[in-house]
């Protein structure tokens, strides 16, 4: 309906390829970006900010990061968690043994030793498909936790095992603090929003380029990727890295710029399952999808919880904990039956009958 | 595309650039193929022939590196062979399967493009932030791709998801795609099975401008008797693993054994 | 040098020390690994009959043990409270055939993997919600006096429980064997179509085998239940049964059984001898890192039928 | 732009002029290799001067005739430019002749090159080179499937920009000095006419009458280097020519050529023209396509959708024409442009037309307001092959859909005691080539060329045009008989499939109606009226009082048209069968074949001549098996009201 696309010809290859082809698109994005950037530090207060959209952008980081796995690559895997808390462990011991290194190298620095651990778990990928390597990867869970919290080199001997994170400015001692109790809330913000836009914007050029195929190809038809000369190891490895990269990053945001700790019990197996169902709902294979995906389910709980008060109902806490589950469980029933694809799927539907206007198809 | 043209002046084929000899291959106690022998010469369109089970896939599938034979050694441009899949196609071969084997998830452009892999050698940085040299090889492969397309004629539906396509175009994508890998050597696994008379037809002129244009190497199993003594300069026979026969189709066509074994059977 | 001797040296000195405090470790593992042997076997079922991997299968354990022990206390006599519990395990294979597998059928595996998942919080979140959290004593008459063997302590009721388990097995392996539907359940394992032909609807296979399942899943809750309360972590017992079953292999019942011992009696094992010097806790990784150890040698488990690639 | 006129007097002389002033803007694209492929005008001059000089090289003269064969591509397009360049006479032909019409107008052009797309065309012309002792070089565009053909007379194109890249570092002067040597009165073109009857005519432009018609025409509707245009329409016809060619060069806009002709609906959809031309037919078939997709829609949809069109109708003209609409009127519009219109026409390609053309046949009135309701302004002209296209044009804010306008800028019209249209102006073509008793008949020595179509001037000075000349007729009492005019009045009712209207010396006017089986047949379905065939259909009174009304509500129209007014349709009978070519009822081409039908008929026109009410007919038919059989009926003769002259306009007036 509100598409206008006749006359939008493409006279290069360049513009055939771009990232958002269609102006309309284009400009949407655009706006939304700016409007995080920029209105929403200014509309939004303590809560929205600190509660709720830096959680969210955060958990659409790992999302992305498990969609590449197993969205894009085909492999399943459980063990979000732990590689997030690879990422926040590592990050942590870099900042504060590193000091000379400023705060995004730590977290970026997380994200690489992630990487490295889940290349070390995707090797039996090789071999194993499926529900097999899904076990793989709960042995990367179930072991990883169990290694930061009883190594407690990682944690530099903090007693209490849950060591706090310091206030750090952006650039050792210079630009804003962006993490810590001290640290505004904008800035904390800001600073994951960086990172939110940049990994995604990594990821949508990455899906679209040879990588991003060779994961496709992989997922799609493993036998005929290899004739074409793909190597699958690498290729899957790559997928492994990548992904495990992208959690490293949010595992390690997570502790310094939402919960100012590092908490085991921020990585545990649910952890892996919420960001399973993210991609689920929010649509495999597909980045957008990891947003939405993330928004939706770190909202469903509060909304449900908030739902009742807003009717005016008065249902206990613990009954609104167990329809949390169950319409957890329905909903990614619905999803898997209703639309495999998710709400990136049904965002897609809906564009294509903007599109098709007045048309119906 | 002129680049990849075959300089064809001079007599279509050359010297030999595949040969097969005494490959076995066992599943177990099973034996698929028994002592084949045959060789393919460079722009040739040799065809494998033979009743179902005779152990034509299997064939391929040793010449391409799926299967391991017990015995015998593949010779691909004078060297001893006996490699992965993934290096096969890094050394020149391409091939397309009996039962479509597309990305089914992607578009026909990005199906094809996925032939360019071993052409593109950007880094993962670079192709992270689309810049610089993955840039320029996405363009640069887009434009050969488009070639491709240009000559399948599948123009119209350059960015369908290939699961929607239907039969006859599905095999013509995975045809492109295997072109894509400018390959020396392209094995077709019964590029026509399923198809009607029009699409064989056309399938069947692709396979010759293919042979003519590129001057491609092309194996080729097929059923169709018409379509294989049409198109090959050589056929080998198999039947149940063995090899009953080689030479012209029409050496192959008038051999006592091969009447008896195939061409007596009712097709 | 030191580790080499806390890793390779000591725990065997240990054991050879005390015997006896070695067979006793060694029976309560494996009385554990009964346990994770009967959901393993809940798995193993469905995964034969439909492909289905029942991520469900450690909640379902859950829900007919809340179920069990809810309908107990609030006064409804054992048996009928067993029978009134099977008829809800039927019912919500019913639902489960209609409203998850009939409309996913022919999807991926992947996809019903996950559509388990969903099943699994739904179930919980049900379970819950009518029985509450609270951890609840079962008691089924079960003896749980200890006697010894030589100087081990064995517990009655971990006995009790390995006799169940091999009866289950037992009548398992009879209803597989001698019974038609039990035959029909076989053929559809081993390939669907043939199923179809010899005239049985699959979707009623669908709705026997889960509630096959479904029972099993109450007797090792009741087993689990009467041992430590009827409670949430019953659920997780589900996660060990995976590394259960890449032992055992994804369609071996045998397999399910002894993969499930071993895991009980190595974690157990592990744990008391070798846990110290990782630090302790090993328990928690011990079965996986186990389980992919084993999927580097042999990727089809012990029992598992080998897996041919076909191009 | 006057100066211009005179440096710039040949199409050559344009491009070197476009390749300085607007050097880096687009002038030809063409969809290839998935995308559109763009030549700066810089580019184009470059490569036609190469091209030009490789024709020279090869033995192109001043005076030599080129064939160019294929469909709308770039190279073809440039093909007349490099001819023109050295003073040779571009003749393109219809690509989709069969070889032997291909062979005689290449024959009778006396061609010595021809420019083939493909290997199809280059196989017709191979085909009949035998025949074609004069033609000496082929050249081909796409060299597929055209590797093994080594005959020493084709060239391909890139090989012919090489000679012509060598032969220029030769003589580096020779292309400027060729341009510079032509002038406008040189001939620049030479079209052939498919004429219904007879041989096809070559008609002969100069750079004058393309280039100043063109011009015209451009600097009236305010054509500019931006606007842009697809070029899908043969380019044998005029209108390409001047709307694909001639006009781009003289208001230096960009065309585009499609990808094939499979593709035009999504290319057309892709790249958006701002200048649009399409034969009635395409525009009834567009609006057909957009009802048929819109039954599929939802319920609210289609409601939305039914409303805010008839609130387009009602308003929409009005809106585009300037005219004064009330402010509500104005903001539901605006609405309907968001929901409906904008996107509907974003749907088919046709959101940034600024100017739409259609001409060729009648287009119906409802199709005709249809598109402009919505916001596109397309407008009717009338031309012809030997006027260079524009005889008249609709004026901007002066639209009705039954004229087609006023004269063309320099344009001057006449109407011959017969009514027949008579013009003359800049676009005049030179001669038909060798064949002076047509060029006499058709063009007197003043400069006044005969259209063959009968017409009139309404009262707002704005030209009808009635028939073809030849087949209007008068009544006994003298009223002018224009029976395609009436026709084409019934056959935009949509439940009427074909009309033939009778009353050339007769005392009045008589119709034969045969109804539009779908559309009556969906109306009879939705009224639960059963019927077993055409025929019982067409007896039905139902439908008779249907048909009965439109005809009366033609006779209306008729009667406020003072030319026309008497000629109101007294008695009508709806025929028995479908007239159909089978039956040698009408052409191949679907035209009625009047004195046939009077013949077969003639006990029908008798009755209707008469005052019976009933006439019985016996008709032998061929099925579609190519049995034969009779068929006998009993039909229903008719009179239908009509409206005294004048009458109807006061009736308008008063609604």
């Amino acid at each position: 309906m509100i598409y206008r696309e006749a006359g939008e010809f493409k006279t290069s290859y360049a513009a055939d390829q771009g990232l958002l082809t269609i102006p309309m698109d284009r400009w949407f994005v655009i706006g939304l970006v700016l409007f995080a950037f920029i209105g929403m530090p200014l509309v939004g207060d303590e809560y929205w900010l600190g509660s709720i959209m830096i959680p969210v952008l955060i958990l659409a980081i790992a999302a992305m990061g498990l969609n590449i796995l197993t969205g894009y690559a085909g492999q399943l895997s459980l063990g979000t968690g732990a590689f997030m808390a690879a990422g926040a462990y590592m990050a942590y011991k870099v900042a504060t043994n590193l000091s000379f290194l400023p705060v995004p190298v730590a977290i970026l620095a997380g994200g690489g030793f992630s990487a490295m651990i889940g290349v070390l778990f995707g090797i039996p990928s090789l071999r194993i498909k499926g529900f097999y390597l899904a076990v793989a990867t709960l042995a990367a869970q179930f072991f990883l936790l169990w290694l930061f919290t009883h190594v407690d080199w990682f944690v530099n001997y903090n007693l209490s095992g849950v060591p706090a994170i310091a206030d750090y400015h952006l650039f050792v001692d210079w630009g804003p603090l962006v993490t810590g109790a001290q640290a505004s809330v904008e800035a904390r913000y800001l600073f994951v929003l960086v990172f939110a836009v940049f990994l995604a914007l990594a990821a949508r050029n990455m899906a679209r380029c040879k990588i991003g195929r060779s994961w496709m190809a992989i997922r799609d038809m493993d036998i005929a990727a290899e004739i074409i000369g793909i190597r699958p190891l690498h290729t899957k490895l790559s997928a492994f890295a990548i992904s495990s990269f992208y959690c490293g990053v949010a595992g390690a945001l997570w502790a310094f710029c939402f919960i100012n700790n590092v908490e085991p019990g921020a990585y545990e197996i649910e952890r892996s399952f919420q960001i399973l169902f993210m991609i689920i709902i929010g649509g495999l294979g597909s980045i957008l999808g990891s947003f939405l995906g993330a928004a939706f389910i770190f909202l469903l709980p509060i909304t449900l919880s908030q739902l009742p008060g807003w009717l005016g109902l008065d249902v206990p806490a613990d009954v609104i904990t167990h329809l949390e589950f169950m319409v957890m469980g329905v909903l990614i029933i619905f999803f898997l039956i209703v639309e495999p694809h998710g709400l990136a799927r049904l965002w897609q539907i809906a564009k294509e009958k903007l599109r098709r206007w007045p048309f119906p198809y | 595309m002129s680049e990849m043209m075959a300089d064809n002046e001079n007599g279509r084929i050359g010297g030999e650039l595949l040969s097969v000899d005494n490959i076995t291959l066992r599943f177990g106690g099973v034996k698929a193929l028994t002592d084949i022998s045959f060789n393919i010469n460079k722009g040739e369109i040799r065809s494998i022939i033979g009743p179902n089970g005779a152990g034509k896939s299997s064939m391929l599938n040793v010449i391409n590196g799926f299967y391991k034979p017990q015995e015998g050694t593949i010779r691909f441009k004078g060297k001893n062979v006996n490699m992965k899949p993934d290096l096969a196609a890094k050394s020149g071969i391409a091939r397309t399967f009996q039962n479509i084997a597309l990305f089914k998830g992607m578009s026909t452009l990005d199906n094809i493009m996925t032939g360019r892999m071993l052409k593109m050698k950007a880094g993962f940085l670079s192709q992270a932030i689309y810049w610089g040299r993955a840039q320029k090889e996405e363009l640069e492969n887009r434009a050969f791709v488009e070639e491709i397309i240009d000559f399948l004629e599948i123009q119209s539906i350059r960015k369908t998801p290939v699961g929607r396509l239907p039969y006859g175009l599905q095999k013509r994508v995975e045809l492109a795609r295997a072109l894509a890998m400018e390959p020396e050597l392209l094995l077709l696994d019964e590029p026509m099975a399923g198809m009607n008379l029009e699409e064989k037809e056309d399938m069947s002129r692709y396979i010759i401008d293919v042979n003519e244009y590129f001057g491609t190497t092309i194996a080729l199993i097929e059923h169709d008797m018409g379509v294989v003594m049409d198109l090959s300069d050589r056929v080998v026979v198999l039947d149940y693993g063995c090899k009953l026969a080689d030479g012209s189709p029409d050496e192959v066509s008038s051999n006592q054994a091969v009447i008896d074994a195939y061409l007596g059977v009712a097709h | 040098m030191e580790a080499l001797n806390a890793l390779f040296v000591t725990p065997f000195v240990e054991i050879f020390d005390a015997p006896w405090f070695f067979m006793e470790v060694l029976t309560g593992g494996l009385m554990a690994g009964v346990m994770y042997s009967l959901v393993a076997l809940g798995f193993v079922l469905i995964f034969k009959a439909s492909g289905v991997f029942n991520f469900a299968q450690g909640v379902m354990v859950l829900f007919a043990a809340l179920n069990f022990v809810g309908l107990m206390d609030a006064g409804v006599p054992m048996i009928l409270a067993g029978i009134i519990t099977i008829a809800i395990m039927v019912a919500v294979a019913f639902a489960i055939e209609r409203f998850v597998l009939r409309p996913l059928v022919n999807q991926e595996h992947i996809i019903l993997f996950m559509a388990t998942i969903g099943v699994a919080y739904f179930l919980e979140g049900v379970g819950e919600m009518i029985w509450g959290t609270d951890v609840r004593p079962l008691n089924v008459g079960i003896p749980d006096d200890v006697f010894f063997v030589g100087d081990a302590m064995i517990q009655q009721s971990d006995l009790f429980a390995a006799v169940v388990a091999g009866f289950l097995v037992v009548v398992l392996a009879l209803f597989f064997h001698y019974t038609r539907t039990g035959r029909a359940l076989r053929a559809v394992a081993d390939d669907h179509q043939a199923a179809l032909s010899i005239g049985i609807p699959l979707n009623h296979i669908w709705v026997i085998v889960w509630s096959v399942a479904g029972f099993v899943a109450l007797v090792t809750g009741i087993m689990w239940g009467s041992k430590l309360g009827v409670q949430f972590s019953l659920s997780v017992i589900a996660l060990k049964a995976l590394p259960v079953l890449i032992l055992g292999g994804f369609t071996s019942i045998p397999g399910a059984i002894v993969g499930g011992l071993i895991i009980g009696a190595g974690e157990k094992v592990a744990e008391v001898y070798w846990g110290g010097f990782f630090g302790g806790a090993i328990e928690e990784w011990f079965a996986y890192i186990l389980a992919l150890a084993f999927l580097f040698f042999r990727p089809q488990g012990l029992f598992g039928e080998k897996i041919i690639e076909r191009v | 732009m006057s100066t211009q006129t005179e440096t710039n007097d040949t199409f050559p002389k344009l491009l070197r002029y476009n390749a300085r002033v607007r050097a880096e803007r687009p002038a030809m694209r063409e969809k290839d290799l998935g995308i559109w492929q763009s030549w700066s005008w810089a580019e184009v001059y470059e490569e036609v001067s190469d091209y030009a000089a490789g024709l020279y090289a090869l033995g192109l003269r001043a005076g030599d005739k080129i064939a160019i064969i294929g469909d709308n591509r770039p190279r073809l397009y440039w093909t007349l430019t490099a001819a023109q360049v050295i003073g040779a006479v571009p003749v393109p032909t219809y690509a989709d002749s069969v070889a032997e019409e291909i062979q005689f107008v290449l024959d009778h052009a006396e061609a010595k090159f021809a420019m083939a797309e493909d290997q199809e065309q280059v196989d017709k012309l191979i085909d009949q080179k035998d025949h074609l002792p004069g033609l000496e070089v082929i050249l081909f565009d796409d060299s597929r499937g055209l590797r093994d053909y080594n005959q020493s007379f084709l060239w391909n194109y890139e090989a012919v920009l090489e000679k012509g890249r060598e032969f220029r570092t030769q003589n580096p002067e020779f292309i400027e000095r060729c341009i510079d040597g032509r002038t406008g009165s040189d001939v620049c073109i030479m079209l052939y006419t498919s004429g219904t009857t007879g041989q096809p005519k070559g008609v002969v432009h100069t750079h004058d009458s393309v280039l100043i018609t063109a011009r015209n025409a451009a600097e009236l509707e305010g054509l500019n280097e931006r606007d842009e245009v697809l070029a899908y329409l043969p380019m044998a016809w005029v209108g390409d020519n001047i709307f694909s060619f001639g006009q781009s060069y003289a208001a230096g806009f960009c065309v585009s050529c499609p990808e094939s002709s499979d593709t035009v609906l999504n290319d057309l959809w892709e790249l958006g023209p701002t200048y649009y031309f399409a034969p009635p037919r395409i525009f009834e078939n567009l609006l057909t396509t957009v009802m048929i997709r819109m039954e599929d829609a939802g319920k609210l949809k289609q409601r939305m959708f039914h409303y805010f069109m008839d609130h387009a109708k009602k308003v929409g003209v009005d809106i585009l024409d300037g005219r004064s609409v009330g402010l509500m009127d104005r903001i539901k519009y605006g609405l309907g442009e968001l929901l409906v219109y904008g996107p509907l026409k974003n749907a088919l390609g046709l959101s940034r037309v600024r100017l739409g053309y259609t001409a060729g046949e009648a287009i119906g009135p409802e199709i005709f307001e249809f598109y402009r309701s919505i916001g596109i302004n397309l407008k009717q002209l009338y031309g012809s092959t030997e006027a260079a296209v524009f005889i008249t044009i609709q004026p901007n804010g002066g639209i009705k859909p039954d004229t087609v306008g006023v004269p063309a800028p320099d344009v001057e019209i006449k109407l011959s005691d017969r009514g027949e249209v008579l013009f003359t102006g800049p676009g005049v073509f030179k001669e038909y080539y060798k064949n002076p008793e047509s060029t006499a008949d058709t063009k007197t020595d003043d400069n006044w060329v005969m259209t063959g179509d009968a017409g009139f001037f309404d009262d707002e000075g704005q030209l009808k045009i009635i028939d073809r000349a030849k087949d209007v007729g008068q009544l006994n009492d003298g009223t002018l008989f224009a029976p395609k005019y009436i026709e084409n009045k019934l056959k935009f009712f949509p439940n009427i499939k074909e009309v033939v209207a009778f009353g050339h010396e007769r005392d009045y006017c008589a119709a034969f109606i045969n109804i539009d089986l779908e559309a009556v047949g969906n109306w009879a379905e939705r009224n639960g009226i059963a019927y077993a065939s055409y025929q019982e259909l067409a007896s039905l009174p139902q439908v008779y009082e249907q048909i009965q009304a439109h005809v009366e509500e033609t006779n209306r129209q008729l009667s406020t048209e003072e030319r026309v007014a008497g000629s109101q349709i007294k008695r009508f009978l709806l025929l028995h069968k479908m007239l159909d070519a089978d039956d040698g009822e009408l052409t191949r081409t679907s035209k009625v074949r009047r004195r046939y039908i009077a013949e077969k008929y003639d006990v029908l026109i008798e009755a209707l001549y008469s005052d019976k009410k009933n006439c019985r007919i016996e008709t032998e038919v061929t099925y579609e098996d190519g049995r034969k059989g009779k068929l006998a009926a009993d039909l229903e003769i008719r009179d239908a009201k009509t409206v005294a002259i004048g009458a109807g306009a006061a009736a308008q007036a008063a609604e």
